[in-house]
């Protein structure tokens, strides 16, 4: 079974996994929103998941292409919005878990989500921040979930759209409130910073990857243990969840 | 009881050249098509557009020319694409953006609506976001400053007062009297910062049915100067309760937005084309097909 | 019929027409809400009428207790909150009439709602000011509806709750943005402010009212002109309107 | 899903002495009478109470004796007459009173909901309220300030964020997640202020009642650390749409609260004398008195 296990369901799965019960997670679009209901539908059904927008406790039904789309804000137990959740939840400080995506993340974890440098130096705009600053200057823990490539894991990112460890100063020092970031789960490892020097450590891999693999597709230099564990697999009701009741149509999690 | 109904074109020719427009919209929902549209059809010029998350309505206008400024949290087309025509505008330098958080706007806007010309946040700090606005023209709307009680360091933002904002909404009175069914992203601090306000709404209803959940009115009359009633007014976008985002439609639009004569091909056939947004209607696809976007009740999509 | 009509009736009367069409008026507890509710079931049906705890256009049936009373937001367009009425619309600035009650006024339009000095010296707590000093800072006229007595209408107010034109200084000197008080309405006589002393002036005495009366019963110089005009009777309509509908069982009006 | 559901004599166990207690109601609305009871028959003691305009819960508290400390906007019991107990403190000087304006308490709780250390102010100026605040051991949570963008003269006020707020409700499900009927004050604010919140609930409902209406949630379960489930627990006060106030009773207190003697009469019969809130409803009239209060359906009251 091992072998059909998409990467996007490892991450997935990771991902529900560094919640705990009864936190407040704020989500963003794709893998963050698989990742976190799937941890309510599984060991963490006290968790508490808040969309941006003004929504609490989803019940996605099908399969949502935004935060904006009410298949993601079906059922939840309240619509408010940037006010609340942003500012009287994120802001307020009771907000453990900011769950991100990335264009380009560095070594400290700053977090890029606005534009990308081509090798001419031209700029492509993308997004921008939306919540992303917000949720990564005030979350207690910031997890970020992304495709793991050289040019997305740079040593320093083309734009620093929501800071980790900015210069490797900690987040007092950078006048923030949040822990910053706290694990990337990407398709090939785990990555969590070093509470001294906060920088980028690698902390699992997942199986059928070797940390060579990860080295060459790191932009950075990782610190790697000497015990290096694997990281732990999708259960079969995980998968289960994932592939009949969160993301059916693998709009999130490949195919 | 004042019927403060007006069509669409008669609001639009009330906004100068040059005007900041906020916008109610959020990425692929409730967004005021049909104000922009019109306000393409008038080939309104220099605005300035605001909005916390912004989507296909700011990306129209964009693409359209009509905007020389931005101030705005983020913006995408979710799944469908991202804001193709800003990100252009953006690169070759023919919109000057202010790009800050989805947060740091809803504060400003915040402020605005409590008559407050300045609100604290602790968001934006050590980030390229701060320092690329506080290197060019938005210096002026940010400041920096230590708590007088805990000695914490803030960036204080300016309120933003909009000169006109559109907001979208299912319910409305002819007085102005709405209810937001669904989340509401910034939409209650957008429009009562804003010194005028026009509702777009999917539906008019008796000032009876308002009172009987008051708790549900977001905005109240008295802030609202005119009320435009459009059923599909916010096509191809959603709106909850009433039509699911026209994913077919996003995806033509997204398809021309890529390439500026492209999307100068759609302006000419859905908007210009279009003498008003019931024939716009029709050029989608009219009732047969808009018949299926509508929302499935228990499902509200 | 004259004779048969009451001093309140007259007050509440000169209250509402106070009040232009399609203006927002902030109203406290008692005549005010009586004169709010009867202008706009006159000249005025276009009057947004606020109540400080979250109500909008309230439709009064039988007669209230108070702001808390439900009897007094039936029927409303609006409930909401102290944020949305007193910040978003008050202290936003597009309040046009706050409409206040009075322990005390004195000669430059301050209130004193909180409390009262015997003549012993001892002091007597009060309401306070709730609403009251929001309201009268940040309005842009202010009507206050009193008993006209001596020891209400002191040369200055034992507590200055409520700012008027304090010192006789300008609202702008003072750092406050709304207009300061406007009129104040008693059962004997109508009071302005002189644009430029900002000090009290008589603008006109109630039939059957002399001006030897008012000055008797004033603990202030008032400006009196050569010109003093009598206060306008309220019609027939507007005592039917008083009397039967708005507060029949005489609660706020007199018997 | 989590049962947040506890008694009101568990809970008050949980409160120190020496607390900052926010009390939700208005006047002679929505008061926790439930919960005043308790704290005076657990016989706390130092309490600072903090609210915008008091009613009934902090007269009775004050009254017996257990509070040290106010931070108030102002307050009365509307027609039936002023709060006696709180004025006679303030004249004795055993409570140390803070007396606010009903917007600056809310503007306090609202920077505390937000998570601000501080927030601006254009009431207060010039006035002997702030006077007295400045002067006074107030001094410490204000400060001048001129806006950096406009050069306004400002007050800046300190957040509050009460130890535990108490906010009574007509409809809560077991998980904390609440509607509020009729208008709300600054209930959401001072609730998402506080370090603790507990709710007091009139009508217990399914999730799936709030599911039905998310747009009425005002306070989200996961700030809600307990529901106390008590009809007629704000009683003598009036909930909106459940029951009126209670003019007889009302006069009764007042009658009594004039005179501290006898105000301890009316403790000792109706609090102390009660061994919890349906010996209290018992011993006001019963169920055939209380069904007299109930609300019209049509009228809400």
């Amino acid at each position: 079974m091992t072998a059909e296990i998409h990467a996007t369901e490892i991450m997935a799965a990771a991902g529900a996994r560094e919640l705990r019960d009864n936190e407040v997670v704020v989500v963003g679009l794709g893998l963050p929103q698989v990742a976190a209901v799937l941890a309510k539908r599984t060991h963490a059904p006290g968790l508490t998941t808040l969309l941006e927008i003004g929504v609490m406790n989803m019940n996605p039904k099908d399969t949502p292409v935004g935060l904006a789309d009410s298949r993601i804000f079906y059922h939840a137990t309240t619509w408010s919005g940037f006010l609340d959740v942003m500012g009287m939840n994120l802001h307020r400080g009771i907000v453990d878990v900011g769950f991100l995506g990335a264009l380009e993340l560095d070594r400290f974890g700053n977090i890029n989500t606005t534009l990308l440098k081509e090798k001419s130096q031209k700029v492509r705009y993308v997004n921008g921040s939306a919540g992303g600053n917000d949720v990564a200057s005030l979350a207690k823990r910031v997890i970020v979930i992304m495709r793991h490539e050289k040019r997305k894991l740079p040593a320093a990112v083309a734009h620093l759209t929501s800071p980790g460890f900015v210069n490797g100063r900690s987040r007092s020092e950078l006048g923030l409130r949040g822990g910053g970031t706290h694990r990337v789960i990407t398709n090939m490892a785990i990555l969590g910073f070093d509470p001294e020097t906060h920088s980028a450590a690698l902390l699992s891999v997942h199986p059928g990857v070797s940390v060579e693999e990860v080295v060459e597709n790191t932009g950075f230099a990782l610190r790697i243990p000497k015990q290096l564990p694997l990281t732990q697999l999708p259960s079969k009701e995980e998968l289960r969840l994932l592939r009949e009741e969160i993301d059916p149509k693998h709009i999130y999690l490949g195919s | 009881m004042a019927n403060k109904t007006k069509t669409v074109a008669e609001i639009v020719r009330t906004i100068p050249d040059g005007s900041h427009i906020a916008m109610g919209g959020f990425a692929i929902a409730r967004n005021a098509i049909v104000v922009v549209h019109e306000l393409i059809r008038q080939q309104k010029t220099n605005l300035t557009l605001s909005q916390g998350v912004a989507g296909l309505d700011v990306d129209l206008l964009v693409g359209a020319g009509l905007v020389s400024h931005l101030i705005i949290g983020g913006g995408s087309l979710d799944r469908f694409g991202p804001n193709n025509c800003v990100n252009r505008a953006r690169e070759t330098g023919s919109v000057v953006s202010h790009d800050y958080t989805s947060l740091s706007i809803c504060f400003r806007y915040l402020a605005g609506a409590l008559g407050l010309s300045f609100m604290p946040i602790k968001s934006l700090l050590a980030s390229e976001v701060l320092e690329r606005l506080e290197t060019g023209t938005a210096a002026e709307d940010l400041r920096r400053m230590k708590c007088p009680f805990t000695g914490e360091e803030y960036l204080l933002l300016r309120s933003l007062t909009p000169d006109v904002s559109f907001v979208h909404v299912q319910v409305a009175d002819r007085e102005g009297n709405c209810q937001i069914n669904g989340p509401r992203w910034e939409n209650e601090e957008q429009a009562k910062a804003a010194k005028r306000l026009i509702v777009i709404t999917e539906e008019l209803v008796p000032t009876e049915y308002i009172q009987r959940s008051p708790e549900r009115t977001v905005i109240p009359a008295h802030r609202v100067e005119a009320v435009i009633h459009q059923p599909f007014g916010a096509h191809p976008t959603a709106v909850y309760g009433c039509y699911d985002y026209d994913a077919d439609h996003l995806k033509l639009y997204v398809d021309h937005s890529r390439n500026p004569e492209r999307f100068k091909e759609y302006i000419g056939t859905y908007v210009l084309g279009s003498g008003d947004h019931w024939e716009y209607l029709e050029k989608v696809g009219g009732l047969a097909y808009l018949e299926d976007l509508r929302a499935e009740r228990l499902l509200g999509y």
